[in-house]
């Protein structure tokens, strides 16, 4: 079972290494090959979780050190791996949604000459996604954390030749870099603090080190999560990281990667639990992002973004209760399985929309589909109640728990969480419908697209530049991963619930208490229950019963904030970007005038005395001579001299 | 009289001669000036002869006058060489060779 | 001083001659085996100005140019025989009635002199380098040097094929008085090996067959500046023997250090006078100073560097150079050590600006041969600060490197020689852009003799400068050894200069060519080569030889 | 007497170097595949050296080899190496062959040129001869012998510099030249007056040791003996000046802030595989004796000194890595980006640290072979398109894949991503400079968001986006140009997934070189159970002792 952890990992990097070094003879079967790695590593993943399921409870946790990866002196990182019950949740989410992904892939993907090399670049994040989660020390984590990094940044810019494309990605590169500086600044406390960073050794003698020690490497893990989650303040890559195919951004974007920070934090649990002020700020953290990513969600016409937006929010949800400590750890992870069904089915069911619909992205443009593409509509609805909480479906279950937690926080603390994360619920139903009613339902306001003068996002879009697009269902390679997905959003929450299954397999790894709430779970239902529906109503009169316009109106002071998210890009650029071009700029003039202007100086100065001195040399030999004459003068002087000193 | 005060009169010409070597221009001027710088070292050596008692001033004095000699052919040689090529001795003119 | 004392002795110095038979002057005692060097280059000399006189005309230059050779070459197997024979340390003394020393320094320095003069001969009678003129060869120097350049006569001794063979026997009298030149052990020898190593060298000057106007006025300005210079030299030597009543080292030494053999009235009356030391100590330091090319007394060297024929440069700029650091050194160590805490700060001073002047105003010369003269008064700083280190370290450092730096000099001056176009060599640096892609091989050795001239290490240059450096650092001139460095790094700078135009810069069209030299001057440079890698790479031998030799007899 | 393998090692490119020389002007190839020979030689003997290395020895030098050389200077011909120079050997002798492929047809003379001028020849016989000064500067362990060898490997570097450059451009040849030889220049005078300053200190240092012992000595060990046994004692001030003499040579040659300007310049001008030459290769050496003759020679003076040092260390590092983001020009940028990394090498050597020290030494051996990848790529590049500006080019990777992919993982390599080699180093550095000086080591990691910046900014404008015109067209790499870049490549992941081979080999040297310094690694706070590292804690507080 030991070797089986290791080759989990391994399976899927080899197939990216063999797929991106295979030339092009692999082209022709290249995403078969990926799609079978990714099914394997599944079936990998279910039989170690077979495994854990028949062990007792408190004997989940299994290590392999596979070789001593960096022996210096003192300092000790393993290549090793730690399998216990919330890595393999993890896995079987990543493989699973991963392996549907995969599969729908085949179909989304089938006209682009470069598939073989997407598939690769799905494997590669497999392979670091899957190496993040079963890392046994942080330094390990930090590999695979950069390594899905990699990949999203190759798959965001996978269509390279759009500019937007590209920088995208650069953009989710470098955000998730300052989130990375972050973990890496942690991993040294924790070496500093402990002699090591193996979960085992750091995790069990948290309690035992300073608590400013612990705030300290708390904040670092909690910027390192606000990178990789796309958490205020690091959010803004998430919005532009669709520009990337939407598969990628249902599996990286949504259900996986961007939930690593949830992960980081919930295995960290022992140092939060111990760091009261990391703690509340990761709790502000998240309430602000849900919060913020909401808002954003009901601004964008982009129908990607506006699920990035709700994916932003949802993961805010998570952290936030994270942050809320034994509390809400198992609720966050319950949340994040939920979310990443329901968040899945929902990209793959807009990827399906913008199949047909020519990769037209702008919901304005849609409207009508329902009687076009009945698959799409009903797995796209069943996620749609479920990310609302509709009573029954996943969503439901997990979103609750969570307001709840909040609440049970306790005094005011406990009323404003609760409070934002009700509000929270009121606008994810609010947005979500938007983007329900203005997809499927409503007039047909379909125009030829894209136009010609911007580059096409693939190539078999080219073909039918600016013809009219001919709505159609996908086929079933793509479909059908959609159904699997949208079952899941109807039944993982119940299933979950069940004697409340899920908290009893994770809480012996992060720990689990009841809060007393001082509002009944029953009110909190009821009241999240009527949020929601005040969110569907507004939504649905404002687009459902009027006509939407194809320009979208100039909007609101805060609509049109939201818009741009909310003006951070804007305070980024002039900050950072302008800022930093300055700064840039004026130590390129510093280096050039100043640091190799005095080396030049002092070049030129001894060139200027050379000329100088050189005009004494006249060709008369009498000044050679009154040279010579006053040389013997200061001569005897100053032997003179130093006898009289 | 006190040979001191020869030596007076030595060190005088001796920076008559050197005066004479820093300003005057003609080539044949200052070789004559030089050699009366020689000629003060000559009367400084026997003057220090004679007050030390020893003869050795007195024979370098001859050497230096051979040694003078010795330098007026080479040095009137190669004056008068070019004296003939640019039709003037003076030490001024010849500053081709410069910086 | 009381004014009849004097007087006195002098009576009855007139009367003890006159009442007495007349004394017999003992006959001077020569040790002929021991100045062999010297007689022989000199005999050797006298020999060519017979075959001058009696040799027809074509077979003069052949039978000139193997006369010096043979002579040169005997004579330094007679160094070698001395140094074998134990005359180098232990039975090291001054010879011929205490005017010559023969000791290690003087038999090293004589044998480098020899070598230099050696391989001066073989660039002296190279004659392949200009075209022939009406089916003669011709050499650098003046056909006739008396006629008037440009004029009737002038043509007319090139049609008659006429050349100017004296130059061997000159070259020979000019080594004879630098042979003894650092061997001199008073200071009457000094002046007159000092002249007799300078006339020739004037006449040497003004013989180039080339741009005869420029070497004439090298010759003149010389000469006159040669002249002032020992006429400042001769009065501190009477300064000096005013002082001490005696020109020979060790008695100036022994009166210095206060202890005198025998005290007449007359010297313990001068002996107080420190004025009259100092003074004339300061001014024989001068003459020296000025054969040296040390700063202020260097501003003949660029304009007679550039003038003279480049072999007679050559061998000027290592021979002297050789010779005048000898005869400081002897001076300073064996005649002025007792006045060590005067003339240090002195020596210090002079190093310094030495050193910083002679890089730095090289540093925008336009004329090679300018260029190699600021870079030896630039060395001539270094040395220095090997000569104030007093040690026999010091000694030794500053033998080994006279030996390196003598021979890169010779080496850099005769492949100045072979670069040449219509106007005869292409001295202007501009004119040498692109030579690196014309003639490899000739540019690689230059930019080897340069890399030494640097100071860049595996070559003779770096060895030298180390030793002198090491030698001044031990010796406490910390701060020295620092100038020395960023002159060092100044000096650098203008070499490689030369090594980019060379190398980095297109060829012109109407650049110089290199001309096929004769195996004379190929030999002479593949000396140079030789010994300033062999010199860089294991010094170790020469150093032990310099080591063993660093002790001066009194 | 056993074979001389250390002399050997240097002595075989040094021939190998006559020898091409040699070659006739019309067998150009010929000069080429000697260069190659000779080179791959080379590497067998480093990696003989490798394999016999012996790293459970107690001995700090192996292989050593001692002949009197220069007895009136104290000088012997001392060889011998430690971990860290068997392991710079290596990374020198497996770098040339690459320089020399990549090279190929870099220095194939003009139409135009006088048929006696032989570059190609020269060119492979001066890389040869930069190899075989760098491998003895590696083992020399007099510290006259290295000064030599230090110094004189600037001549051959400044020809290589000078005289080899980029075929076409945007300017015409002789501007180009006029760049070209200025750019050398500056590189010989700044190295040549941080020699000439180390010299001044090197005879301080015999002038020292021949006061102190009797006789001048460079013998490294002798030095460190007497320094342990108590019968060398360097008065503060003194040993602070000859410190400064020497680091001053090293901190031109490494190249540290501010004394950087001559690097942009000299990686511009002269061709990719000069470049690599002279930052991965020629520049080592600086680093490297900063922990073998600066921190050994000089143990107080060097703790003295650490302060300034890890501010121009860090100072490097952001400033490298910010005008890097400012370049317009592939390769420059590349330099500014070494500058960068130079910084984190004396980061790590003067954290004092043994993270900090192992991590700087594999960052040596690591930079060489990510910035090889990168330049040896870029080069490729810049002479396909004739054009160093980055704006010249766009959507290379829609034509020449491979050449993309490579070039990604080069620069991926010089972002440090995890995974690949340089990753371990650089985290070594920070971690080790972190665990003595916190700040110090938290404002470093914004290094790695610049390094970011300007990697992909620099990928970004160069391979993607819309074909740029005069790219369409370009070939993808070649199968000489495949044969330089997939060994690296491959090297930089199996060094990022395995770097234990080379750690083993460098930690006993780092041991050794922070017990010289008398430093051990600061003690963490709280003591941890785990057996492992508590007895790995125990060993080097022991050590500290």
């Amino acid at each position: 079972m030991e070797n089986l952890i290791g080759l989990l990992v391994l399976v899927p990097l080899l197939g990216a290494g063999v797929l991106l070094c295979g030339g092009r003879r692999l082209d022709r079967a290249g995403h078969w090959i990926g799609t079978l790695v990714a099914a394997l590593s599944f079936v990998i993943g279910a039989v170690l979780f077979a495994g854990l399921l028949g062990r007792a409870a408190d004997d989940r946790e299994l290590d392999v050190t596979v070789f001593s990866w960096v022996p210096v002196g003192g300092f000790h990182a393993d290549a090793g791996f730690q399998l216990d019950q919330l890595s393999v949740t993890f896995v079987l989410l990543i493989t699973g949604v991963g392996s549907l992904i995969h599969l729908y892939s085949v179909g989304y993907m089938a006209h682009d000459e470069r598939r073989r090399r997407f598939f690769g670049y799905l494997n590669l994040f497999l392979a670091a996604m899957l190496l993040l989660v079963l890392a046994d020390n942080y330094l390990l984590l930090y590999v695979g954390w950069e390594g899905v990094g990699l990949a999203s940044y190759l798959l965001i810019g996978f269509w390279q030749h759009k500019p937007s494309a590209a920088t995208a990605a650069k953009k989710a590169f470098l955000v998730n870099r300052v989130g990375d500086v972050g973990l890496s600044i942690a991993v040294m406390l924790m070496f500093t603090t402990f002699g090591t960073f193996a979960f085992g050794p750091v995790l069990d003698h948290a309690d035992r080190a300073g608590e400013g020690r612990l705030t300290a490497i708390g904040l670092m893990l909690l910027l390192a999560a606000c990178g990789k989650s796309a958490q205020v303040p690091l959010q803004s890559w998430l919005g532009d990281a669709m520009e990337g195919p939407t598969p990628v951004s249902a599996l990286i974007h949504a259900a996986t990667m961007v939930t690593a920070g949830v992960y980081l934090i919930t295995r960290s649990a022992a140092i939060f639990d111990a760091a009261p002020v990391a703690q509340a700020a990761v709790v502000a953290v998240g309430a602000v992002t849900l919060l913020f990513g909401a808002i954003v969600g009901c601004a964008k016409d982009d129908i990607k973004k506006a699920l990035a937006g709700s994916t932003m929010s949802q993961i805010g949800y998570m952290v936030l209760a994270a942050g809320l400590g034994p509390l809400g750890y198992v609720f966050a992870i319950m949340h994040l399985v939920t979310h990443g069904f329901f968040k899945a089915g929902l990209f793959l069911g807009a990827g399906s929309v913008m199949h047909g619909m020519n990769d037209e992205v702008d919901m304005r443009r849609y409207g009508g589909l329902r009687k076009y593409m009945p698959v799409t509509f009903v797995t796209f609805g069943l996620g749609y109640l479920a990310i609302i909480g509709f009573p029954g479906l996943s969503g439901f279950f997990s979103k609750d728990k969570i307001i709840e937690a909040a609440f049970a926080k306790g005094g005011t603390e406990g009323w404003i969480l609760g409070g934002a994360a009700l509000l929270g619920a009121a606008i994810t139903a609010y947005y979500m419908t938007r983007v329900m009613v203005l997809t499927f339902f409503g007039e047909e306001r379909w125009r030829p697209a894209p136009s010609p003068d911007e580059p096409s996002a693939e190539p078999a879009a080219a073909a039918h530049e600016g013809a009219m697009p001919h709505p159609h269902e996908s086929p079933k390679v793509m479909t059908i991963p959609m159904i699997v997905l949208a079952a899941g959003s109807v039944l993982a929450g119940g299933l979950f619930s069940i004697d409340d299954a899920f908290v009893r397999w994770l809480s012996p790894v992060t720990g689990h208490e009841e809060g007393n709430s001082p509002v009944g779970a029953l009110t909190v239902t009821a009241a999240t229950m009527v949020v929601m529906v005040l969110g569907v109503a507004l939504a649905w009169f404002q687009y459902g019963r009027r006509p939407v316009p194809v320009t979208p109106p100039r909007g609101s002071l805060l609509t049109r904030a939201a818009r741009r998210d909310l003006l951070q890009d804007d305070i980024n650029h002039i900050v950072l970007v302008r800022g930093g071009d300055h700064l840039v700029r004026g130590l390129a003039r510093v280096d050039h005038g100043l640091v190799d202007g005095a080396v030049n100086g002092t070049a030129a100065a001894v060139g200027g005395a050379s000329a100088r001195l050189r005009r004494l040399q006249n060709g008369f030999a009498r000044s050679y001579a009154v040279s010579m004459f006053g040389g013997t003068a200061v001569l005897i002087a100053a032997t003179l001299l130093m006898r009289a000193v | 009289m006190n040979p001191v005060n020869y030596l007076y009169l030595a060190a005088l010409l001796f920076t008559i001669g050197a005066a004479g070597v820093l300003i005057r221009r003609n080539a044949i001027v200052v070789f004559m000036c030089v050699e009366l710088m020689l000629n003060a070292c000559n009367l400084a050596f026997v003057t220090f002869a004679r007050m030390h008692g020893n003869l050795d001033g007195q024979i370098i004095a001859f050497f230096t006058m051979v040694v003078a000699a010795a330098e007026v052919v080479i040095g009137l040689a190669i004056i008068l060489t070019i004296f003939r090529s640019r039709h003037s001795a003076s030490v001024d003119d010849a500053s081709l060779l410069k910086l | 001083m009381s004014p009849a004392a004097p007087g006195a002795v002098v009576h009855s110095l007139w009367t003890t001659a006159a009442a007495e038979a007349p004394v017999k002057i003992p006959g001077p005692v020569i040790e002929y085996a021991e100045l062999a060097p010297v007689l022989i280059v000199l005999g050797t000399a006298l020999v060519g100005v017979l075959v001058e006189a009696f040799l027809p005309r074509r077979l003069r230059h052949p039978a000139q140019a193997l006369l010096a050779a043979v002579g040169l070459a005997a004579a330094f197997a007679a160094v070698v025989a001395l140094a074998a024979g134990g005359y180098a340390n232990g039975k090291a003394h001054p010879a011929a009635m205490g005017a010559v020393a023969v000791d290690g320094p003087a038999l090293f320095l004589q044998g480098t002199i020899l070598l230099t003069g050696l391989v001066a001969v073989l660039t002296f009678a190279e004659r392949r380098l200009d075209p022939a003129a009406h089916g003669r060869p011709v050499d650098s120097f003046a056909a006739q040097a008396a006629a008037v350049p440009g004029g009737e006569a002038e043509q007319k001794a090139v049609r008659a094929g006429l050349t100017t063979t004296e130059v061997f026997p000159v070259l020979l009298f000019a080594v004879g008085g630098m042979l003894v030149f650092p061997a001199a052990n008073d200071l009457l020898t000094l002046f007159v090996a000092l002249e007799v190593f300078s006339l020739p060298l004037y006449v040497l000057c003004a013989l180039a067959r080339r741009q005869r106007l420029l070497s004439q006025e090298a010759a003149v300005k010389y000469f006159l500046l040669g002249a002032f210079s020992s006429a400042i030299l001769l009065f501190g030597v009477a300064l000096l023997y005013g002082y001490a009543g005696t020109v020979t080292y060790s008695g100036i030494a022994d009166v210095v250090g206060g202890t005198p053999r025998t005290v007449t009235p007359a010297l313990a009356a001068t002996m107080g006078n420190d004025a009259l030391l100092l003074i004339g100590g300061a001014m024989v330091l001068m003459g020296l100073l000025f054969k040296v090319g040390a700063v202020p007394f260097h501003m003949w060297t660029p304009d007679v560097y550039q003038g003279a024929p480049t072999p007679v440069t050559g061998f000027m700029a290592a021979a002297t150079k050789v010779a005048a650091f000898g005869a400081l050194l002897r001076l300073l160590y064996v005649v002025l050590p007792g006045l060590r805490w005067d003339w240090r700060p002195v020596m210090w001073g002079v190093a310094i600006v030495t050193m910083l002047i002679g890089a730095v105003v090289a540093v925008t010369q336009t004329d090679v041969k300018r260029l190699l003269a600021y870079s030896s008064i630039a060395h001539a700083g270094f040395i220095l600060a090997g000569v104030v280190a007093t040690s026999p370290a010091g000694v030794s450092s500053v033998l080994f490197y006279l030996g390196a730096y003598s021979f890169v000099t010779l080496g850099a001056f005769a492949v100045v020689t072979l670069v040449r176009d219509a106007g005869g060599e292409a001295t202007q640096l501009s004119k040498w852009a692109g030579l690196g892609r014309r003639s490899p091989l000739v540019a690689a050795v230059f930019a080897v003799f340069l890399l030494a001239f640097a100071g860049i290490p595996l070559t003779s240059g770096f060895a030298g400068k180390f030793a002198v450096f090491k030698a001044a650092a031990q010796g406490g001139a910390a701060p020295l050894v620092i100038v020395g460095v960023l002159a060092s790094a100044i000096a650098a700078f203008f070499y490689i200069r030369v090594i980019v135009l060379m190398f980095f810069n297109e060829p012109r069209p109407e650049g110089p060519t290199v001309a096929v030299p004769s195996p004379l001057t190929s030999t002479a440079i593949a000396v140079g080569l030789v010994v300033t890698v062999v010199l860089g790479v294991a010094p170790q031998y020469f150093l032990d030889l310099a080591g063993h030799a660093g002790v001066f007899v009194r | 007497m056993s074979f001389p393998l250390l002399t050997a090692t240097a002595a075989v490119p040094a021939l190998g170097a006559v020898a091409t020389a040699a070659v006739p002007a019309a067998r150009r190839a010929a000069a080429r595949w000697l260069a190659l020979g000779f080179s791959l030689a080379t590497l067998v003997l480093a990696a003989v050296q490798l394999a016999r290395f012996d790293t459970a020895s107690k001995t700090p030098f192996q292989f050593t080899e001692s002949h009197a050389w220069i007895a009136d200077f104290g000088v012997r011909y001392e060889l011998g190496v430690d971990g860290i120079a068997v392991v710079l050997i290596g990374l020198t002798a497996l770098l040339v062959p690459f320089v020399v492929l990549a090279g190929w047809h870099d220095a194939d003379p003009l139409e135009t040129s006088s048929r006696r001028w032989r570059p190609t020849q020269g060119f492979f016989a001066l890389i040869l001869l930069v190899e075989a000064m760098v491998v003895i500067a590696f083992e020399a362990t007099d510290v006259f012998v290295f000064y030599i060898f230090f110094e004189a490997m600037l001549v051959p570097m400044y020809f290589l510099i000078g005289g080899f450059g980029d075929r076409a451009g945007p300017h015409t040849e002789a501007e180009a030249a006029g760049r070209r030889s200025h750019a050398a220049v500056k590189f010989l005078l700044y190295n040549l007056v941080g020699g000439l300053i180390m010299l001044a200190a090197v005879i301080g240092l015999y002038a020292v040791t021949a006061h102190q012992l009797g006789e001048g000595t460079f013998s490294l060990t002798r030095i460190v003996e007497a320094r342990a046994a108590g019968r060398l004692d360097i008065a503060t001030t003194t040993e602070r000046a000859l410190f400064l003499g020497f680091f001053f040579a090293f901190a031109v040659k490494a190249p540290l802030w501010p004394l950087h300007t001559w690097l942009p310049g000299a990686m511009t001008e002269t061709t990719a595989p000069v470049a690599v030459l002279i930052t991965a290769v020629v520049d080592k050496v600086g680093t490297f004796a900063m922990l073998r003759f600066c921190l050994q020679l000089f143990p107080d003076a060097s703790r003295w000194a650490t302060p300034v040092v890890l501010g121009l260390a860090l100072v490097s590092i952001l400033y490298g890595a910010l005008l890097a983001v400012a370049q317009k020009d592939i390769k420059r940028l590349i330099a500014y980006a070494s500058i960068s990394h130079f910084g984190f090498i004396v980061l790590g050597i003067f954290a004092m640290t043994t993270q900090g020290q192992s991590g700087a030494t594999l960052y040596m051996v690591n930079h060489g072979i990510s910035t090889a990848a990168l330049m040896l790529v870029a080069g490729f590049l810049i002479a396909r398109r004739g054009s160093r500006l980055i704006e010249d080019y766009g959507g290379v990777q829609k034509v020449a894949p491979v050449l993309a992919g490579t070039f990604l993982v080069g620069g991926l390599a010089t972002l440090s991503l995890p995974g690949l080699a340089p990753f371990v180093s650089e985290f070594l550095v920070l971690v080790g400079t972190f665990s003595r000086h916190p700040v110090l080591g938290a404002v470093a990691t914004v290094g790695i968001v610049l390094a970011a910046l300007y990697v992909l900014v620099l990928y970004q404008r160069t391979m993607t986006g819309p074909v740029a015109e005069p790219v369409r067209g370009m070939p993808d790499l070649r199968a000489r140009e495949l044969v330089v870049v997939t060994p690296l490549v491959v090297l930089l992941l199996v060094l990022g997934i395995y770097p234990k081979p080379v750690t083993d080999v460098l930690d006993p040297a780092v041991q050794h070189t922070m017990s010289q310094v008398h430093k051990g690694d600061p003690a963490p706070d709280v003591r941890v159970s785990d057996a492992r590292v508590k007895d790995a804690r125990v060993n080097d507080v022991e050590a500290a002792k």
